[in-house]
């Protein structure tokens, strides 16, 4: 109880912010101001979300009006709240063009309203999802995220736009609903363990009694849960909405998918995946659900990689690159063991700060270019030193290169990776390999070179990105020791066992 | 009632309810397609109503109330104005290879026994059954958006997958807390709207006929390699 | 190392230079001879150096620096390269302060300059020598090298003056010796300009090879480049008679050792030259693409007497 | 001990700043490049060479921290012999080009390629493989490795307006990528049986055979890779003539010899006792490599590219070495492969040297012609002597010919090779020798290689109108180079010294050394025995001084001493004009006829604008043909293959969500 008076107010600024934005701005439809109110909303859930890790760093885990924060999930809201007000900031300029430009008059003032009070409740959702304590709201938040995501993405009205969306909307829907098949099926196999049933859903009563549960239901309803929820990470097979979203979608919303809700899905499994650990702890196939998701996370990195090559569009480039990191990220923790895991985690956080980094600058490479296919994107450098370099450092520090932060974790995946399960590297190696130089390939062409003609310098503001990617430097350079700590425990609670 | 009268009631319902995913799966025209639907979301209303009186939740009667005017009338009703709206009522869309379909679907009935047949542990066999065909109708409404190319048959598979999720949170497992049936009942709203918005704005070209025109975005196309 | 003996090196140096003029004459004469001519005396080609030496020196216009040093460095690199070469005497500080591989490594000096000259005046024939001289001792030097570690691998040593006396001391008659023999003879052939690669006594552009490089030599640098020649016919002279017919060489740094070791040495040379010049007039000089044939031949020669020796005869 | 610390990390410190200041050269004050970067280039090389000179002649060792990397995983820093010869290697080609570059970089100064990139990029390139050299752990290893790869990528595309740079580029960053990901799972195999990423602790630790020989083959690769060895040195002819001429003599005086370091500190320092086996692979390897290498540096017109090749010739030379010495060590005579050993450490110490000096005089000849094409070039040895002369030193250097450094080290990995009769095993007494013969007919190849370029390009006369008007390079240009010669002359004549000196990383890598040299060690080279071998370079130089001195003072009496100047023979034609002379692809030809087998020679002959044919040759190798293009071909046939994966058709994106739950449920319960 002292807990929840200590981290009550922190916890709910956090998260309903944003859901009080949603209102608000569906009510101002004033284009400017309507901006500014998003970019303040954002603002005050990161103040919150910092006010938040400092009350966790004093108390420890907080339980608050239905809300939970733990080790595993605290840099994640954090990382959410940053990553959400920088996107802001970013959007707010940029959207007022692009509707401006691809909505006319009145549809655009609407289609202003409609994105920022959108954008709110993807922000909403998102760290609902993350903190909720209730399976049950963990799963309503994430169809919430697929929801609003699917209007956000039709907002351009395009026939793509639409066609996108609708693919968008019926991928995940399927997932959703087999994801709930799933949430049912944990419960059902907790019911009859559960002091009492009315708690079913609470994930920390469910993980202190998960050595009881049936095995057997356990593992079919992770089965369920990683195809549902997986679709939303982008697991390939069912990942062919990803592409389509984020490249027909407004670019802040493609930063958005990649950088947070793909990570906010993963999340999801993670969650249920400890609660089937323990029920098949001890049983023959103890780690059967690590398995799943090697198997599912090598697949997505061959996939994603393969498609590299064959993207013609830099929004789908990018996309593609994204299943390939989830790949990496669900291998990761497919693997186990400590050092894997403490890889994947820093993974995540690391590759959503350079992700959404890498969309803002895209979305500024593709207005100069005024295109979105990279055959027509050309000598970025010369047009626009800032945004040329920019770009070409942030796929640097994608593609994993020191010393940027993505270096440390594929670090210390692989290391991980030779200690385990050592044959799994003759896979790794090649995808590495493909994914880089597909990356390479393409933006190579992009970025040097002569301008051609008809590329003029916009106006961009880009330091949202230099935020982001100084941070990306410093987790390369040395990893904070709250950070460092924060990540620790969560491994600890993860792998079971704590580093070295 | 005495008990084992109820159980088997609710199976023979449970057994309507997997009939009714076949009925929609192998409809030519939407609007009977459409009735079947109603038809499944009766159904599953009058089991949670039942399994309320059985296990003494009163919360189930409520969503049990709940279901009834959504699934049986509301949806229905909203998909029957389109249908006629977009002037679809009268396209027939015969299946590609009926026979296979069919087989297919019985195989992922059968597939979803042999599924819950391990499960052993502490509970009746009736509540495994049930599960066992709640599951099979999800599949069987999976199989149908695969299977069926009119946008409104897929929104009908998908609403059926609701309707066998539904199911099993009802009966398999004595009605689970309320947020769910809550979150179900939010999100078939907002989709049943959203499929309204999307046929409205698609309702132009043909793609509502035929899903798979709906393929610009695509990969296959030669890029530079 | 003693005052005698470094007089002794000096003495040897000497030797080469004065004896190479003679032993070019003396094949000369043995092959005129035997072509039913009288040929020139013996003398002629020190004659043809000491006038060469007097008369006026040309230069090209076009011709830098480099043309100019050139034909000193080979010469002293070539007098070098002798010196190491024991002649008279084994022991000597001579042939310690360096082994064979440095002499390979001087005569390659004198040769990377010479075709240096030939390409600076800018005339075509110049390069051509050039190019055609490099192809040659590309497959030469590695040939002699191995021709000479087969040697120095039952020797153990690669000192001319180690290997000698480890044949002085167990001479046997072992194939991997034959094979050694014959790459030698053949590179020595190749590298001296001798028929069938080269021939010394044409002037016929197409043909030449040495004679192209210094084609714009004149005077004493021409006289110096002939010269060097004549050393460079002697040392592998001296290189092939001391090291596989070693009797007779003195192992004692004294006057009558000296002088029987002199005798012994012109009496090698003396069969070799004849040798030379029969062969020379048997054999007719060989289209140029066809000598890589030639030279191939010696490389593989060589290699054979190598594995030869390391499989066959493997005692130590 | 802190002495030396002060100077590594004061290097570290330097290059850093080097690095930042030239950030700060844009088109405002470009001159900053010149006055401030470079200078502190220069300084930071002069600080890694004091203090590598200082830990190879002290034998310190050391270790230091950083507050840097993870908490559990911090970032150590090592200092020991091994480090420190290569620390004060890369010292010493760094003052060198950051004084040459200081003229270099002014042509850039009113061009459009920008300067900050240039100078920030050149100083971190410096402080990565700075930073490799002295790391004492996997982690800092890895991320200088990678960050030098980076930098070297982002100074090889500097000018990236050519097509040819572009591609030059992407390939290396992708080898060089992959040779990084190779290096990290050998260090993967170690520290999964170490526990720990730190060397100290992967030292500590003996593999089992089959693991130590997949950690040998996965480092053998990854640095074989960086170091250009056939047949993965497809990268470095592309790459190398991209980069500026000072960078690129960085490139292939150092950063090679960076791979050089890691290919030692794994195989001789980390996994321990080397089986002979491994020796065999390397020894085969690089033969093939030094063969290769120089026909095809033979073979090429462009200057800059055939140096290029020439070094994948010379890194062959230096494998040659390392792979007698791990033969010698795993079969239990340590002393010799001490002698191997230092053959090869004396080779990088040599190729360092006259690399970095001809990749200047090429860059020297670029400056002031703009030209890379030999057979454009001509008569430049009047026109710009100093660098004529420079290169002349360097020519003769790296054919191998005595009195100069190359011949020393040559006549070292002879040395080494003809101890082959001590060994029992009757495969290695055939195969050494073998190695042997290649050296040798590498050794003469480089030489005709050489004198191509040197008489193509510096003698005879100018083969076009912009070599006509070559100018002298500025005073600074002159002076990196002349460094550089210098030392060649000095590694050349005090081999004995050098040894002793370098004696220090086989005694901290083997435990062992050479025999200890007699009195007169700084004269007398007596590797093995004063009888077996001997080689003293003063006195050959003195001999042939006093020979000299007495052929010009005896021709000096009576003769006639006038020289006069002359037309050329012409004859009996036309005079000759320069087009007559022959050209760069005419002096290799017979050579070409030759080996032609071996080579992929493509030869057009098209029709120019005005009507006259041209002659086009290019002549690569088919490395690139056998083993690159099939994988490209493959992926290519897969990822159309597997973009049905995308076909845009809902249903069947529907279909496949079906398929892998119901595929998932049946693996479960199975």
């Amino acid at each position: 109880m002292n807990a929840l008076s200590n981290g009550f107010w922190p916890v709910v600024l956090t998260v309903y912010t944003p859901l009080l934005g949603i209102f608000v701005l569906a009510l101002i439809g004033r284009a400017q101001r309507a901006g500014w109110v998003n970019v303040g909303c954002a603002g005050v859930s990161f103040a919150a979300s910092i006010w938040l890790a400092w009350a966790y760093t004093v108390h420890g885990d907080i339980v608050a009006a239905g809300l939970r924060i733990d080790a595993l999930n605290i840099s994640l809201v954090v990382l959410n709240a940053l990553v959400g007000l920088s996107t802001a900031l970013f959007s707010r300029t940029y959207m007022l063009e692009m509707l401006s430009t691809r909505l006319s008059g009145a549809r655009g003032v609407h289609g202003l309203r409609l994105y920022n009070s959108l954008f709110q409740a993807f922000l909403f959702t998102m760290l609902l999802a993350l903190t909720t304590a209730n399976l049950g709201v963990l799963w309503v938040a994430v169809e919430g995220c697929t929801l609003s995501t699917v209007l956000l993405v039709s907002l351009y009205r395009t026939p793509e736009a639409l066609e996108a969306a609708w693919k968008y909307f019926m991928l995940c829907g399927v997932g959703i609903a087999l994801a709930l098949f799933g949430t049912v099926l944990v419960y059902f196999a907790a019911q009859h363990v559960l002091p009492n049933p009315a708690q079913g859903l609470n994930w920390s009563v469910l993980y202190t009694h998960r050595k009881q549960f049936e095995p057997t239901v356990m593992i079919i309803a992770f089965v369920f849960v990683l195809v549902g929820y997986g679709t939303k990470v982008g697991l390939v097979p069912m990942h062919q909405w990803l592409p389509d979203a984020h490249s027909e979608g407004p670019t802040p919303v493609s930063a958005l998918l990649s950088g947070l809700l793909l990570n906010v899905a993963l999340y999801a499994v993670l969650r249920i995946k400890l609660l089937v650990d323990g029920a098949l702890a001890g049983t023959p196939s103890a780690h059967l659900a690590g398995h799943l998701l090697i198997g599912f996370g090598l697949v997505s990195l061959l996939v994603g990689a393969l498609f590299l090559h064959r993207s013609r569009d830099i929004k789908r480039l990018f996309s593609y690159s994204s299943i390939g990191h989830m790949g990496m990220i669900t291998f990761g923790f497919g693997l186990g063991g400590p050092l894997a895991t403490f890889a994947a985690l820093l993974y995540m956080i690391v590759h959503s700060l350079t992700k959404s980094a890498v969309f803002i600058t895209v979305g500024h490479a593709t207005h100069i270019a005024g295109t979105q296919t990279i055959d027509h994107i050309r000598g970025l450098i010369r047009t626009q030193p800032k945004v040329g370099w920019t770009l070409l450092i942030a796929v640097v520090a994608l593609a994993g290169f020191p010393p940027f932060g993505l270096f440390t974790s594929e670090f210390l995946l692989l290391g991980a990776t030779m200690h385990r399960a050592p044959l799994l590297a003759i896979v790794l190696l090649p995808g590495m390999a493909i994914t880089f130089a597909g990356l390479f390939r393409h933006v190579q062409r992009m970025v040097y070179g002569p301008v051609p003609a008809g590329q003029t310098p916009v106006r961009a503001n880009l330091w949202p990105v230099y935020v982001q990617m100084a941070l990306v430097l410093w987790l390369g350079l040395t990893i904070p020791t709250l950070l460092a700590h924060w990540l620790g425990q969560a491994t600890a609670l993860v792998a079971g066992a704590p580093l070295p | 009632m005495s008990g084992e009268v109820i159980q088997s009631l609710i199976l023979i319902l449970a057994a309507l309810v997997l009939f009714a995913s076949f009925v929609q799966i192998s409809r030519e025209r939407l609007l009977p397609a459409i009735h079947a639907f109603a038809w499944q979301g009766a159904l599953v209303a009058v089991v949670t109503g039942l399994i309320a009186a059985t296990g003494h939740v009163p919360g189930l009667y409520f969503s049990a109330a709940l279901t009834f005017l959504l699934k049986a009338l509301l949806i229905p009703w909203l998909l029957h104005r389109l249908v006629r709206h977009l002037k679809l009522a009268r396209h027939r869309e015969p299946l590609g290879h009926p026979i296979l379909t069919v087989v297919l679907a019985v195989a992922l009935v059968i597939f979803s026994y042999w599924l819950v047949l391990p499960i052993v542990a502490h509970s009746l066999s009736s509540t495994r059954n049930i599960l066992a065909i709640s599951l099979a109708v999800v599949l069987l409404g999976l199989l149908m958006m695969v299977v069926r190319s009119q946008a409104v048959a897929q929104v009908l598979g998908f609403m059926s997958m609701e309707n066998g999720l539904f199911l099993a949170a009802v009966s398999a497992t004595q009605g689970m807390p309320l947020v769910v049936e809550l979150g179900v009942a939010f999100d078939v709203m907002v989709a049943a709207v959203l499929f309204g918005v999307f046929f409205l704005e698609l309702g132009e070209g043909g793609e509502l006929h035929n899903v798979d025109r709906l393929n610009r975005l695509d990969e296959t196309r030669d890029g530079d390699l | 190392m003693n005052t005698a003996g470094i007089a002794f090196s000096v003495l040897q140096g000497l030797a080469y230079v004065l004896l190479a003029p003679l032993l070019l004459g003396w094949v000369g004469k043995v092959k005129a001879t035997l072509q039913n001519r009288r040929g020139a005396g013996v003398l002629q080609p020190a004659r043809n150096v000491y006038k060469l030496l007097g008369k006026e020196t040309r230069v090209a216009h076009t011709a830098s620096p480099l043309f100019r040093i050139t034909p000193y460095v080979v010469f002293v690199a070539t007098l070098l390269a002798a010196a190491i070469v024991p002649l008279l005497a084994t022991n000597l500080p001579s042939a310690a302060v360096a082994d064979i591989i440095v002499v390979a490594g001087l005569l390659g000096l004198a040769r990377f300059f010479l075709a240096l000259a030939g390409m600076d005046v800018g005339t075509a024939f110049g390069g051509m020598g050039a190019s055609r001289e490099m192809m040659v001792s590309s497959f030469a030097e590695p040939a002699l090298l191995m021709a000479v570690f087969t040697l120095a691998w039952s020797a153990h040593s690669t000192n001319l003056a180690g290997i000698i006396d480890h044949q002085l001391s167990d001479a046997r008659l072992l194939p991997s010796m034959l094979f050694a023999l014959a790459s030698l003879v053949l590179v020595a052939v190749a590298e001296t300009g001798r028929i069938p690669v080269d021939n010394p006594s044409t002037h016929l552009e197409l043909t030449m090879i040495h004679e192209a490089m210094i084609l714009e030599y004149s005077g004493r640098h021409l006289a110096l480049l002939e010269w060097a020649a004549q050393i460079r016919l002697m040392l592998y002279g001296a290189l092939i008679a001391n090291i596989f017919f070693p009797w007779g060489i003195a192992t004692r740094p004294s006057l009558l050792a000296l002088a029987m070791g002199m005798a012994a040495i012109v009496g090698k040379l003396l069969i070799l030259g004849a040798g030379l010049a029969l062969s020379e007039t048997v054999a007719a000089k060989m289209r140029f693409f066809k000598t890589p044939i030639f030279l191939s031949l010696a490389f593989l020669l060589a290699l054979i007497g190598l594995l030869s020796h390391v499989i066959l005869e493997s005692g130590g | 001990m802190n002495a030396m610390w002060t100077l590594a990390g004061g290097s570290l410190v330097l290059a850093l700043a080097s690095a930042l200041s030239g950030l700060a050269a844009t088109e405002r004050r470009p001159a900053l490049l010149r006055q401030l970067s470079l200078p502190l280039f220069t300084l930071a090389g002069l600080a890694a060479l004091v203090g590598g000179l200082w830990v190879l002649g002290t034998r310190a060792t050391g270790t230091l921290q950083l507050p840097l990397g993870l908490p559990w995983l911090p970032w150590r820093l090592h200092l020991d012999a091994l480090s420190g010869f290569f620390l004060a290697l890369i010292g010493l080609l760094s003052i060198a080009v950051g004084i040459y570059g200081r003229g270099y970089v002014r042509e850039f100064e009113n061009g459009r390629d920008s300067l900050p990139a240039l100078g920030f990029f050149s100083g971190l390139f410096l402080f990565s493989m700075l930073l490799v050299v002295l790391a004492g752990g996997a982690l800092v290893f890895m991320v200088a490795w990678e960050l030098m790869t980076l930098s070297s990528y982002f100074l090889v595309a500097f000018q990236h307006e050519q097509a040819a740079n572009r591609r030059g580029a992407f390939l290396y960053l992708l080898m060089g990528q992959m040779g990084g990901v190779f290096i990290l799972l050998a260090f993967g195999v170690l520290a999964s049986f170490a526990g720990s990423f730190s060397f100290a602790a992967m030292r500590s630790i003996h593999l089992p055979g089959v693991w130590a020989s997949i950690a040998f083959v996965l480092a053998f690769i990854g640095f074989g890779m960086k170091a250009g060895l056939v047949p993965v040195h497809t990268w470095l002819p592309e790459a190398h003539p991209a980069a500026p001429s000072h960078i690129s003599a960085l490139m292939s005086g150092v950063m090679l010899k960076v791979a050089v370091y890691g290919f030692l500190r794994v195989i001789f320092d980390l996994l321990g006792p080397s089986h002979w086996q491994w020796g065999v692979v390397v020894l085969v390897i690089g033969s093939i490599s030094a063969l290769l290498g120089v026909l095809l540096a033979l073979m090429q017109n462009d200057l800059k590219r055939l140096l290029a090749y020439s070094s994948t010739e010379n890194l062959g030379i230096i494998f040659i070495g390392l792979g007698l010495s791990m033969i010698f060590i795993g079969t239990g005579h340590a002393v010799l492969g001490v002698l191997a050993l230092l053959a090869a450490l004396y080779h990088t110490l040599n190729h360092t040297l006259f690399k970095g000096l001809l990749f200047m005089g090429a860059g020297a000849i670029l400056h002031s012609t703009h030209e890379r094409d030999l057979d454009q070039m001509g008569g430049l040895l009047r026109r710009m002597p100093w660098t004529g002369w420079f290169f002349l030193i360097g020519s003769i250097s790296i054919s191998g010919l005595p009195p100069l450094n190359g011949f020393v080290s040559e006549w070292l990995t002879f040395q080494a090779a003809l101890q082959a009769w001590h060994l029992e095993n009757g495969l290695l007494r055939a195969l050494i020798p073998l190695a042997a013969v290649a050296l040798a007919l590498t050794g003469a190849l480089a030489a005709a290689c050489f004198v191509k370029v040197y008489g193509i390009a510096f003698l005879g006369r100018a083969r076009s109108r912009h070599v006509r008007r070559a100018h002298q390079v500025p005073m600074s240009m002159r002076i990196g180079q002349g460094l550089l010669a210098a030392l060649c002359v000095a590694a050349g004549l005090l081999p004995a010294s050098i040894i002793t000196l370098l004696g220090g990383v086989p005694w901290q890598l083997l435990g062992t050394g050479l025999s200890p040299a007699d009195a007169q060690s700084w004269l007398w080279l007596t590797p093995i025995s004063k009888t077996a071998a001997s080689y003293s370079a003063p006195l050959v130089l003195m001999a042939l001084l006093l020979l000299f001195a007495a052929t010009v003072i005896f021709l000096r009496r009576g003769a006639v001493r006038r020289v006069r100047r002359s037309d050329p023979w012409d004859g009996g034609f036309a005079p000759p004009t320069p087009r007559m002379q022959y050209t760069a692809a005419a002096f290799a030809q017979p050579l070409r006829r030759v080996f032609a087998p071996l080579l992929q020679v493509e030869e057009h002959v098209t029709k120019s604008p005005d009507g006259s044919p041209r002659y086009r040759l290019q002549v690569t190798d088919r490395t690139i043909d056998l083993l690159y293009t099939p994988w490209v071909r493959a992926m290519d046939r897969i990822t159309r293959y597997i973009a049905r994966l995308q076909g845009g058709h809902l249903r069947a994106y529907l279909g496949w969500t079906l398929g892998a739950l119901v595929l998932l449920l049946w693996m479960v319960l199975l």
